[in-house]
């Protein structure tokens, strides 16, 4: 029998009278999965619920098949990075990352040899042996980062990773993560910096209300939203010239000429326009200098979905 | 379900893994809590208020010397100041964070998303603070009783170090059954020190006073209970409060001990069971 | 008041605690509008900040804000400029219309100016409903604002912002963005932003600057450079763009994979003629959805900046 | 017909920092303390007292006949020492409105990191310090310089003599003196522990002890007794302050002492609170 790696099943919670997120239903498989959502939405409640941090008013989770609230081993499978900035202060980095490996059952030889692969693998070596007291922003999510990964679980949750890194840690642990992603790990990370999120997967998971708005690949999600037309913005020789030649198309909605060099295009129906450009361009003899989609990327398609959710 | 757009990859099913061995964990968030309590400020501040009694001490062997007998002095401190002062602000700085650090420093997540039982963490957390608040009196106690006794071989006599030594166990005792309670406020409470001190200074230091049986339901009442079963040293202040209390329940030292064992024990459990049950609701 | 060819200005500036030395010598003219100040940590972006704002004395050196010179005049400057703090720094206990007329008054402004004053920035930075709440039950986005509002209380010549997107969700950094654009395009006020998001200083700024170990490690436009006019273009879309791959390759162009899609660069001809004919040969098949100028991005630049 | 712009814009008012560059900081935290229930309750307790004050001065200069009998006091014996022990018995107010007042102001900043807010402003860390301590001044004076100010005034109103005039005349000074050492010394004691600790109870208890309350007194009072020695009564910043405070009003109470020593004592504590004040208050933490 096979199971998702992580299900979650009509999950519901409520803190007193407010809801924090509301049937969800949910699969989760190996690769790394952007978790959006506006503040408030209920990001880190699912995190928690998943992540086995809060017990589920209704619903459950399930981790390759077995109940997280009934097996507290499965925190083996594991790894977590809490959003808040908290850490063992007094310890050095590398003594935090052997006592939470010893906590998952290594000896002490072992959880060395784990604590100072983790430190490798998030550039902390050279800062292993200070206390964590003393780090810098970046340093601190990198811990944490570490503390998640050094067990080698096979889920990895992380909230808000990047939060006070700067842009050096910040492509080097978007790096890690798309690495644990293709090393196989299921693993799920929140992020504000949409940009940042295209960088590392093209699946997303995307809560508003406490609900699930919308799952799978960005691409295929902005090709559902029908009703924001796609814009091709053409930088040409001569917009007017090209408008004419480009308005008859069918798949064409409407045209805009922007500047004199700029004209931008809006179509319903992005896969046949796209299919057509190439010949339509070349077929109408104006000098073309490149063009590009400006609603085809990730902030444009939260907007949209956001936005029509209410 | 809804149609969605990858591949989702079913992993294969295996048994659920198990839970780390208690022993394992319970000895290492003892040692891990030992540390972290020595590297805090807390510390200090409870070593400075633990002086207090070193300088009437040493006012006793300065000023006092001929007035007052070594046991008698002795036993005035510790119910003056170790057993109505000391222990409780000792028990209240080291049980209180017990769980309470984590929480408020929100590294129990840390705690949490391993794979081992919650009553062993709370264990080893709890038996570390009672290590720590426990050392330190009782240092404190040994400093009290080398003031005493050094360049002064007159007191050293068998009475005074039975005294000594009885006094000492029953301060150390005390604070560990005290320290077991606080811990539970830590567990329960989000501002459990305002709990405490009421609890501390309120129930426990007025209803001990009150005459009757209603007293015998403080901590207050046992623990000074076991000290009046010291026939012999009663003779200073400590008679003369017992004096004041004229309808003193009369209950037997070994009742009062019963008593208190019983409540460390259920101070202990009913910690571990609310620890393990509570939800941390961490932002 | 003649305009300034340069809003800040340092030369030589050495800044030090004690014998660590943290600011190696710059030499900076930070031209007016808006300027993204980046850097890793510990590059000295902090103490550059407060350097000039006269916090700290410097070792060696001087620097001038607005013509102010930083060790001298350090009160006068902080007259004319606001701060955007990156910590939370609002004690709850007031209103949002205190707190701002508060700060107003902190620098010098007349209690019904800064009152007056505190009502229109707060509807300008849009806490108009909220403006009688108590700040303590803000949500992160509103304190941001409210931050925002306080520096511009007195109307500043300079807004220095630090990280002031830390923690927003999608929507409330595009307003936040929003409101520092348009001070800095539409109302002339200078921006000095120091983040560690570069999509936020592409967005808001006009240049950068990049500190690396206490040195300016560069100065460049935000706009991308192109990398040879004509000859290297970036393509992306959806369909079978390993066939689009072999296709270029075929004819003869070099084709390089990039993280969404192929980077060419023409053996030949210039211009994007190639490309769509190739593209065209593939039909429908092929869905071509950007074809751009290839140009070094800021990531790139601020990573070979600080290597 | 225009559309105007709803947008930013600029104000073109004039920026005129007051001289004084802490007032509005104290204006404003005085503002903030104020309106909260718990400290009207304590202003109305601290006025309770004086008020008893004003009824006995009454008596004793009016109703002299009645009151000799039930008081056994003449009322020629009113003199400066009276008003001295109409502050005298504010002492407990003082303890509690320093503490009530004062324990946040820094404290609450730190723990906000407001100091950044401040610093980014024309202000220096003496202002910072100076507003501070305006707002723990401002209560003093409601309690302890305002009420005794009164029953002097009142006191000439009912017995406007040369002679009554002439054994009180110095009391504004002395009384106006003595507030501001209170100010400097209890005012910055406080903040120092408010910059110094984070948790109310922790700067609390700290204050008490330091400011010479419970045990820590009574250990101080031990060891002069068991001593002889007087100079152990130095170390209780309270005694120090009551002994200087009589001195001022022209009858010192401690004959061992001389309260020069004890306005030594308080000017050293002065001194360290600023210090410690000024380390912890730096403007360098503005932008982390």
């Amino acid at each position: 029998m096979n199971a998702p790696v992580l299900e979650c099943q009509s999950l519901t919670r409520w803190y007193g009278q407010v809801i924090g997120v509301s049937t969800v239903d949910c699969q989760v498989g190996p690769g790394v999965t952007g978790l959006l959502g506006l503040n408030g939405a209920g990001k880190s409640t699912l995190f928690k619920l998943m992540a086995g941090q809060l017990r589920p008013s209704l619903g459950r989770v399930l981790l390759l098949g077995h109940d997280l609230s009934h097996h507290r081993g499965l925190f083996r499978w594991i790894g977590f990075c809490p959003e808040p900035d908290a850490l063992y202060e007094s310890m050095t980095g590398r003594e935090m990352l052997v006592y939470l490996l010893r906590l998952q059952g290594f000896d002490a030889p072992e959880s060395e040899r784990r604590a100072q692969l983790a430190l490798d693998r998030t550039h902390l070596a050279d800062a292993a042996d200070r206390p964590v007291a003393g780090y810098s922003k970046g340093m601190r999510q990198k811990i944490k980062l570490a503390q998640a990964l050094a067990h080698d679980p096979k889920v990895l949750f992380l909230d808000e990773p990047f939060n006070g890194m700067d842009p050096v840690s910040r492509y080097e642990s978007m790096e890690l993560i798309r690495a644990l992603g293709r090393e196989g790990k299921t693993v799920m990370v929140s992020s504000h910096i949409l940009h940042e999120v295209e960088e590392m997967t093209s699946i997303i998971l995307l809560i508003q209300n406490g609900q699930i708005l919308a799952e799978g690949n960005i691409r295929e999600i902005r090709d559902l939203v029908e009703r924001h037309p796609h814009q091709v913005r053409i930088e040409c020789e001569d917009a007017r010239r090209l408008a004419v030649d480009l308005l008859p198309m069918e798949e064409v909605l409407g045209v805009k000429v922007e500047a004199p060099l700029r004209l931008v295009v809006e179509t319903d129906r992005p896969r046949r326009f796209f299919g057509r450009l190439p010949h339509a361009l070349l077929s109408s003899g104006v000098k073309v200098r490149g063009f590009q989609t400006l609603d085809d990327d990730l902030k444009s398609l939260f907007e949209y979905l956001v936005e029509d959710a209410g | 379900m809804k149609e969605s757009g990858h591949d989702r990859h079913f992993g294969p099913v295996s048994q659920p893994p198990g839970l780390v061995p208690f022993g394992q964990v319970y000895r290492l968030v003892f040692a891990a809590s030992v540390k972290d309590l020595i590297r805090r400020r807390r510390l200090v501040f409870i070593g400075l208020v633990c002086i207090l009694p070193l300088l009437v001490t040493a006012m006793w062997r300065a000023f006092g010397g001929e007035h007052l007998s070594a046991e008698m002095f002795f036993s005035n401190l510790v119910s003056l100041l170790y057993l109505q002062l000391l222990i409780y602000i000792v028990a209240l700085a080291f049980g209180v964070p017990t769980v309470h650090d984590e929480v408020e420093g929100r590294t129990i997540t840390y705690l949490f998303t391993r794979p081992v039982s919650r009553v062993a963490v709370y264990a080893g957390r709890l038996t570390a603070v009672q290590l720590l608040a426990g050392s330190l009196l009782a240092l404190s106690l040994v400093v009290c009783f080398g003031l005493m006794v050094i360049g002064n071989p007159g007191v050293l006599d068998l009475e005074f170090i039975r005294v000594y030594v009885n006094h000492v166990l029953i301060i150390l005792f005390s604070t560990i059954v005290l320290t077991g309670l606080f811990s539970i406020l830590g567990v329960a409470f989000q501002r459990p020190l305002v709990w405490g001190i009421v609890y501390a200074f309120g129930w426990e230091g007025v209803v001990a006073k009150v005459p009757g049986r209603l007293q015998t339901w403080t901590l207050d009442f046992h623990i000074r209970n076991l000290i009046m079963g010291e026939e012999d040293v009663q003779k200073g202040l400590l008679d003369t409060f017992r004096h004041l209390l004229t309808d003193q329940a009369e209950v037997s030292a070994w009742v009062s001990f019963a008593v208190l064992t019983v409540a460390l024990v259920v101070f202990v459990y009913v910690g571990g069971v609310l620890f393990s049950r509570k939800e941390y609701v961490i932002n | 008041m003649n305009a300034l060819r340069s809003i800040i200005r340092t030369r030589g500036l050495v800044q030090a605690y004690g014998p660590k030395i943290v600011l190696r010598g710059i030499d900076l003219d930070v031209p007016p509008g808006a300027s993204g100040l980046l850097g890793p940590n510990g590059a000295g972006k902090s103490s550059f900040l407060r350097s000039i704002l006269g916090l700290v004395p410097i070792r060696e050196g001087r620097a001038e804000v607005l013509g102010l010179d930083s060790q001298r005049d350090a009160l006068a400057i902080r007259r004319r400029i606001g701060l955007v703090p990156e910590s939370d720094c609002l004690v709850p206990g007031m209103n949002a219309v205190e707190m701002t007329a508060y700060c107003g008054q902190l620098v010098g402004m007349a209690r019904d100016d800064a009152l007056e004053r505190a009502h229109q920035v707060l509807y300008y930075v849009g806490l108009g409903e909220a403006r009688y709440r108590d700040l303590g039950g803000y949500s992160q986005g509103m304190k941001q604002r409210l931050k925002l509002a306080q520096a511009l209380v007195h109307d500043p010549d300079l807004l220095l912002l630090d990280e002031p997107t830390n923690g927003m969700d999608p929507p409330g950094r595009e307003a936040i963005l929003e409101l520092i654009r348009d001070v800095s395009r539409n109302k002339g006020l200078h921006v000095i932003l120091s983040t560690h998001l570069l999509p936020d200083v592409e967005e808001t700024c006009d240049q950068v600057i990049v500190l690396h170990e206490g040195r300016v490690a560069e100065t460049r436009p935000v706009a991308k450079s192109i990398i040879e006019a004509g000859r290297v273009f970036d393509v992306a879309g959806r369909g079978d763009f390993d066939r689009l791959r072999q296709l270029l390759m075929d004819a003869g162009h070099s084709v390089e994979d990039r993280d969404d899609g192929l980077r060419v660069t023409l053996n030949g001809a210039l211009g994007v003629e190639p490309i769509l004919q190739v593209a065209e040969s593939m039909g429908e098949e092929l869905e071509l959805r950007h074809l751009v100028e290839a140009g070094h991005s800021l990531q790139d630049s601020f990573m070979e900046a600080v290597r | 017909m225009p559309i105007h712009d709803q947008g930013y814009r600029h104000w073109d008012g004039e920026i005129r920092q007051h001289p004084l560059r802490w007032w509005p900081i104290a204006q404003r935290g005085v503002m903030a303390v104020l309106p909260q229930r718990k400290v009207i309750l304590l202003i109305v307790l601290a006025w309770l007292g004086p008020l008893v004050k004003g009824v006995t001065l009454y008596g004793k200069l009016r109703a002299t006949d009645l009151l000799t009998q039930v008081l056994g006091d003449k009322g020629a014996e009113v003199g400066a020492k009276f008003f001295w022990g109409a502050i005298d018995q504010q002492g407990f107010i003082v303890l509690l409105f320093v503490v009530l007042v004062g324990s946040n102001l820094i404290a609450a900043d730190r723990r906000f990191k407001a100091l950044q807010l401040y610093f980014s402003k024309p202000l220096t860390p003496l202002d910072y310090i100076l507003g501070k301590l305006g707002i723990v001044g401002t209560f003093l004076v409601l309690t302890v310089w305002m009420p005794v100010m009164l029953l002097w005034i009142f006191g000439l109103m009912i017995e406007p003599t040369a002679e009554f005039f002439g054994a009180v005349w110095f009391v504004p000074f002395s009384l106006t003196l003595y507030t501001l050492l209170l100010i400097a010394v209890a005012g910055l004691l406080i903040l120092a522990l408010s910059a110094v600790g984070q948790k109310g109870v922790f700067i609390a208890g700290a204050w008490i002890i330091l400011f010479g309350y419970g045990p820590f007194q009574l250990v101080i009072l031990l060891l002069r007794e068991l001593s002889g020695q007087a100079f152990w009564s130095l170390l209780s910043v309270e005694r120090d302050l009551e002994h200087v405070g009589a001195w001022f009003f022209g009858n010192a109470t401690d004959p061992e002492l001389h309260p020069v020593a004890s306005l030594a004592v308080l000017l050293v504590v002065v001194a360290a609170c600023y210090a410690v004040l000024r380390r912890r208050i730096r403007p360098v933490e503005v932008v982390l």
